[in-house]
């Protein structure tokens, strides 16, 4: 059955899941400049779609992947602002 | 609520606690815009544990690049910095 | 220093009593449903045709409580613009925005406008609604006010935009009081459930939610931007 | 290790450290994020009281087919709206911060005279 070797996927999707937050938040508190966190902060927007998703795989609802669709769109647009805000046109 | 969901759930809260204490701590203000922001993921991944998925809709819509937005703008005219 | 201590020891304490208070009072998921909560679950689709039962709680069953919201978002709204009406943004050279940033976002922003009405119109099937339907169209705006450099959105067409919206919902909640004896009533047919055609008003006013406080939105960040 | 301990136990941190930044920041904008910080916690611990054992989002989305054990929906319906009008709140205080660096030139409130009474 799909589901069972879904079940059994799911532990390494989040061990990976874990140690890539664990790699990017030591980015985020030790960073020396203000952009190595915001290059943090976008690997964890990433990973956040990536945790949305597998929620979804997770929970079995389909309807739960909205929420990643929202994040995969918009989340750049911080980013791009922040990038604006650094050269000094915002 | 099942282990691996709660594992994940204690792994997050650690960011959680990480952002909020660089809120306090910095000061320099762009970073704790960013901590804020992180501080808003979380509760998004929060949110659809806890099931309600429109909840989590909405803090996704706004934490991905409108709050970030505004206080960019304020900050523009506020100064970076704690000092001054 | 002394002071800081003494805060975070006095908060903390509170915190503490907060915790110890919720976790012995209210044990975690072991709350049934019971009251409006049980009523709106079990008879929610029957009555309002919406297949997303928070949908129907938030534009039906306490739609005047939204009405209420909506009107701080407005008051909200107006204030910034009041205040900000005098300052003036100090002429500075700013460096000109990339071309491919420039590019990337005028092809990206119809298509982000086409997910915020994806979002509303689908309000009673899936997660969404007006509320973050209008967050998504306003981030559409906010990433063509970075990258753009000529780019702005008429005033008057935004406020009219915001007036007109309100009125129109009032006028269905008024429409409700005319028809069935009660503000913000479904008068319309509920239709079959679970299709886009369905749930009576609840998608014509989470269309009005999604046009409001997108222009709402709109509005706080074009002020925030020229002052 | 169970759920009532993760879930109370961020939202009442969130919620403890928004209001100890808001008293302890020197900056006003810092203030207000620790204003924001208090707001994301609350909308936590509301969403956290309404949460059922082994239960799903009140969205039927297999209509014909119901689910048995769904969560409470009026938490959501109350949290849902409560999330824009925070935001908008937000962005009125800065309005105000910026006035305030306009008209006083600093931002800092140890520097600030005229607000003490």
């Amino acid at each position: 059955m799909p589901y069972e070797i879904y079940g059994l996927t799911v532990y390494v999707y989040v061990g990976l899941i874990m140690l890539g937050v664990l790699f990017s938040l030591v980015r985020f508190v030790a960073g020396p400049s203000a952009p190595d966190r915001v290059v943090a902060t976008d690997i964890l927007t990433t990973i956040t779609t990536v945790v949305l998703v597998v929620l979804a795989l997770f929970f079995k609802r389909q309807i739960y992947l909205d929420v990643a669709l929202v994040y995969a769109v918009l989340a750049f647009t911080a980013v791009v602002a922040i990038a604006r805000f650094l050269e000094g046109g915002l | 609520m099942n282990n691996l969901i709660l594992f994940m759930g204690f792994g997050l809260s650690l960011v959680l606690v990480v952002a909020t204490f660089v809120v306090w701590l910095s000061k320099d203000l762009l970073v704790a815009i960013l901590g804020s922001a992180v501080v808003s993921l979380v509760a998004s991944i929060f949110f659809l544990i806890l099931q309600a998925p429109d909840v989590a809709i909405t803090e996704a819509a706004i934490g991905a690049g409108l709050t970030t937005g505004i206080l960019l703008y304020a900050m523009k005219k506020a100064g970076r910095y704690e000092d001054d | 220093m002394i002071r800081k201590i003494i805060a975070f020891l006095v908060v903390f304490y509170f915190g503490y009593i907060l915790y110890s208070f919720i976790a012995v009072n209210f044990p975690f998921g072991e709350r049934p449903l019971k009251g409006v909560a049980a009523h709106y679950v079990d008879k929610g689709i029957e009555e309002e045709g919406a297949t997303n039962i928070v949908t129907s709680i938030v534009t039906l069953y306490r739609g005047f409580d939204t009405l209420g919201e909506v009107t701080v978002l407005f008051l909200a709204a107006t204030g910034l613009g009041l205040l900000l009406a005098g300052m003036k943004e100090e002429e500075k050279e700013k460096p000109e925005p990339t071309l491919i940033m420039e590019t990337t976002t005028r092809y990206l922003f119809p298509l982000v406008l086409l997910f915020g009405t994806y979002i509303f119109i689908h309000g009673h099937l899936t997660p969404g609604g007006g509320f973050p339907a209008g967050v998504v169209i306003a981030t559409g705006y906010f990433m063509m006010f970075i990258a753009q450099k000529q780019f702005k959105p008429s005033e008057y067409l935004l406020s009219a935009t915001e007036s007109f919206a309100g009125t129109l919902y009032v006028i269905m909640g008024l429409l409700g009081l005319a028809l069935a004896f009660s503000f913000l009533a479904n008068v319309m047919p509920l239709g079959v459930p679970n299709t886009v055609f369905s749930a009576g008003i609840i998608p014509v006013i989470y269309i009005i939610i999604g046009f409001k406080v997108g222009s709402e939105m709109t509005g706080i960040l074009a002020h925030l931007k020229e002052a | 290790m169970n759920g009532g301990l993760l879930f109370y136990g961020s939202s009442v941190f969130l919620m403890v450290m928004g209001i100890f930044i808001a008293i302890t920041g020197k900056h006003l904008i810092k203030i207000l994020l620790g204003i924001d910080l208090f707001d994301v916690g609350l909308n936590l611990l509301i969403i956290s009281f309404g949460y059922v054992n082994g239960g799903t989002a009140p969205i039927f989305s297999k209509y014909p087919h119901i689910f048995k054990n769904v969560v409470d929906p009026v938490p959501q319906a109350l949290v849902l709206t409560a999330i824009v009008i925070g935001v908008a709140e937000m962005a009125m205080g800065l309005a105000i911060v910026m006035k305030i660096k306009e008209k006083f030139g600093t931002c800092n409130i140890a520097k600030l005279k005229e607000l003490k009474w």
